[in-house]
């Protein structure tokens, strides 16, 4: 194709993208939009998988049968969640095989927020109602993002993440209502998560790379900066109303924006966790890595015996 | 009365403690989809322990929950059969705990229908599906891993080896299961014990799978003399309960 | 006299912890004498956490007692560096976990000697000689472990890649800690680190091993925020108390 | 040699040992009493090492600091009896790693007691107080038993036991003086250790095989049922004073024997155990197995290192 043809291409498929068309993944795209979109897409995905771990961690502790059950039930959504996005993902040409492989080697990212050790009961409401309300307002405007696949994806997710938010307020307010002891264990995990929660909406707008880009391709429709400010201004209130105390002396609500103001981030340990030296990186990886070779013989066995049930039909229809 | 709640809680305490060793898996399958199925057995598992577990608690006083039932009690005092506590050594172990179990279990909710017990024979209607569901899922992977790769038939067989002589004591009633059978409300074990053997062993030889000799079976679970992984079980399991005690969670 | 008592928690956590971690080992040790090693320093670094703790409990009303610290406290309250943590994944993150906390340990303990408080003090004058052999016997395999085969010093390096990013922890007092540097109670950090890095980096340069390049350390276990490992430490150590609670054993 | 030869040395050999004289690894021996010796000694260090195990199940979950230690100890005395009991062995001519593999290979036993587990604290306090009682029995008439070696471990042996027994004891009594839950959980320990107690001390005179040889050479004094009825005849008068009861309905006082009259033992269970089928024989086997080959990577290390410094040494003495 010539550089003409591509640019005339190009020309139409941004048209499109502008009239809010979704792009499927027969249709041609730009080589950026496929390269972009499978790192967004399995990005997204690794992180709903290496999510699981935090909060994987309580499931044979939960306090009670119920919550056991909640959030046994919590963690296979997300699992459910890495399965579309993964198959969101293989739409643009590349494999599932591929896709760990850039995950273990440490190629490709993840939420950073999983790095964080859950270290008390109250973590898994901290993370519910943070973690996934952070997830929900990066994660809402996604629904209507231009690759088809992924948007529709996005849809089932978000909706499962609305649930998942409201029954991680549930943990905290039962908690903030409970005990001393309880209500001490639910500030303490605010404290702890309340600021990697802020880091989760990413770097703030003048560090930040690619924002103009996935705003034409409706990867984006906020700036992280916006969004953060978006999430403040929703949780602050729900704070509020079980009694816990944000953890930031500067916060204040501004008559005048009619917006909350909030104090500084500390972004040295938002790059630190990023590049690997959080508290957890290490295991979480090496707990993923070891999860995939330790099941090598499994689904080896799995191909071994599909290609032996195979035979075995092709075999009868010869003797047929 | 006091045999039927225990006989309950043997039932329930079989869901539970398998629940929770398959929940201790969660986040670390082989593969995302077999996550995803092994975590659904374990929910369908957990919640059919509730279901016991509440109805228990009903024959009791009112102050008693089905989390005292799952949470409060000491190792003596739970009554699941020795099968169900075997670590997650690799998946070929889970996957025959998990077959071995789960042709047992159908078998006994499908005569748990017609139990003379009305809540026994409700919570069976409502779990039958389930097992039918389960023993589908591990048949299907005992045939794959015995009849897979060399390695994989080795790994099934030698979990066949270490797990069959838990099986007898499935069909070993305890002294108040005895009785409740004599009642026409506990399931006749001697009844499923013959269609059991021919099921697994039928599947196990799809699977070129070989029962091992056994002259002597484990037993003391229904009796509460666990293996010596269950302290550790528990220690997890009831720490929240142990550390907070008396809260609502 | 909060301070004190934070101060003495934090070392004697360090010990109990590590103990704990030790004895986990007991029985199951790469040979017998490593075995019986191991148990011994695990002997030791218990019998030192019964004095700390008995002196924290001294300075409380009189129904404290060490089993109180040593058992009642939550995972938050617990001071230890999340080093101690680490669990024994092979025998080379055994070794070298050992290792680092032990150079430490001997550091600290010298330095001790010399607190204002005497009660430490005498403890430190106790514990020193047992300091002393652990270094060596670590220091040891620590050259036997990187300059044996290829294969152990793949595994050695591979410990000291995972933890060194704990050792920072041990230099980073926490509050009280640094109030107490002032009065001359707390071992003065700053004063034993450069000694620290001067020992251990020329043993792991005889051992043919190489400390990594690290710009971030770990720390939070002195603020009572451990690592994932810590809860399930504690759900066994604590789970007869827990289960029991207010009897005498 | 001619038969006639060795004749006269057995003769020689049998006098020494009715003199109560101390046959040491460099005097000659028949074949047969150096096989048995190896044979028994090394059964000895086995159980030794392998009783370490049900034990060691509560060190992590020792209810005080106290008893933490004291059971760190304990098991940990195990260990070094296991090391004179394999260091005996060896003076007969068979190395530690040919031991730990005729164990591996479960061509060795070890005593059966070790295959129940411990599933309560008071199993801690039923094992020294009757398994380690029971091993006294046993093992006291061995400390003047011919063998030099094996008689002077025997000596440090039992001078450890008996303070493991009374420490077990102490265990029990603190227990069946403690609350109800305490007591109940006592006498639970003793209805489940009695039993296999009274099998360790052998199978009835009738099945035994090896006795006569045995009293020769001074590996047995007593007959198994003997020993059987010292131990009762010791044990349940202890049982009276902390005031639990021996899960036995025939027990009771013989005024014209002076004994206790006991009840049938269940020798199929023993039977069961001592062939491989007891509740935990191939976990102990197994825990046994994986510690010496997760280990083997240790152990070729040491013996590297040794070898490179002792080049470097005859290096520098070459360049002297």
């Amino acid at each position: 194709m010539s550089d003409k043809e591509v640019k005339d291409l190009e020309k139409i498929f941004d048209q499109r993208i502008a009239n809010d068309e979704k792009i499927e993944p027969r249709d041609w795209m730009p080589e950026k939009y496929r390269k972009t979109h499978i790192r967004q897409i399995s990005q997204h995905a690794h992180s709903e998988i290496v999510g699981m771990l935090p909060e994987g961690n309580w499931i044979t502790r939960a306090p009670s049968l119920r919550r056991k059950v909640a959030l046994l039930a919590k963690v296979q959504d997300e699992a459910g969640h890495g399965l579309y996005l993964y198959s969101a993902c293989e739409t643009l040409g590349i494999s599932r095989e591929e896709l760990y492989e850039q995950l273990h080697s440490g190629k490709a990212k993840y939420s950073s927020i999983f790095n964080y050790p859950t270290i008390t009961w109250a973590d898994i409401g901290a993370i519910g109602w943070l973690v996934d309300g952070a997830a929900i307002i990066n994660q809402v405007p996604l629904c209507s993002t231009s690759f088809g696949p992924y948007a529709r994806a996005m849809v089932r997710v978000c909706k499962e993440e609305s649930f998942h938010q409201r029954q991680g307020f549930e943990i905290m307010m039962k908690l903030a209502k409970g005990t001393p002891e309880q209500k001490a264990m639910a500030q303490d995990a605010l404290n702890r998560w309340w600021w990697p929660s802020l880091m989760m909406l990413g770097p703030t707008d003048s560090e930040s790379v690619h924002t103009e880009q996935s705003m034409k391709w409706k990867l984006k429709r906020k700036t992280n900066d916006e969004l953060r400010q978006q999430f403040i201004d929703q949780t602050v209130p729900q704070a509020d109303l079980i009694g816990l105390t944000i953890p930031d002396q500067d916060l204040k609500f501004n008559e005048e924006t009619g917006h909350y103001d909030f104090g500084e981030i500390d972004w040295d340990e938002f790059w630190q966790v990023v590049k690997g030296e959080g508290p957890c990186n290490k295991e979480r990886l090496q707990t993923r890595v070891d999860a995939w070779e330790n099941g090598a013989w499994v689904r080896d066995a799995a191909m071994a015996y599909a290609e032996k049930q195979e035979n075995k039909k092709d075999d009868l229809k010869e003797a047929v | 009365m006091k045999n039927l709640k225990n006989y309950i809680l043997q039932i329930a305490d079989n869901n539970l403690i398998l629940g929770q060793r398959l929940s201790e898996l969660c986040g670390h399958g082989p593969s995302l989809e077999t996550d995803i199925a092994c975590t659904n057995i374990a929910l369908d598992l957990l919640g059919q322990t509730r279901s016991y577990y509440q109805y228990a608690a009903s024959l009791e006083n009112d102050d008693v929950t089905e989390d005292d039932l799952a949470y409060q009690r000491t190792e003596r005092e739970y009554k699941n059969v020795l099968l169900v506590e075997y670590p997650n050594k690799h998946f070929g172990y889970i996957i025959m705990r998990q077959f071995l179990f789960d042709v047992f279990h159908q078998l006994f909710l499908t005569e748990l229908l017609s139990s003379k017990d009305e809540q026994l024979a409700a919570i069976a209607r409502k779990g039958i599906k389930e097992a039918n569901y389960h023993v589908s899922f591990s048949g299907d992977w005992i045939k794959r891993l015995g009849d897979g790769t060399q390695e994989s038939h080795e790994k099934v067989q030698e979990a066949l080896d270490a797990l069959w002589s838990y099986t007898g004591e499935l069909f070993d009633p305890s002294e108040y299961e005895k009785q409740l059978i004599e009642e026409g409300i506990a399931v006749n074990l001697e009844k499923i014990k013959p269609i059991y053997l021919e099921r697994v062993s039928k599947l196990f030889a799809e699977a070129t799978l070989t029962i091992p000799e056994t002259k002597w079976f484990k037993k003391g679970g229904k009796q509460g003399v666990h293996t010596e992984h269950m302290g550790y079980i528990l220690a997890d399991l009831q720490y929240m309960q142990r550390t907070y005690p008396n809260m609502s969670w």
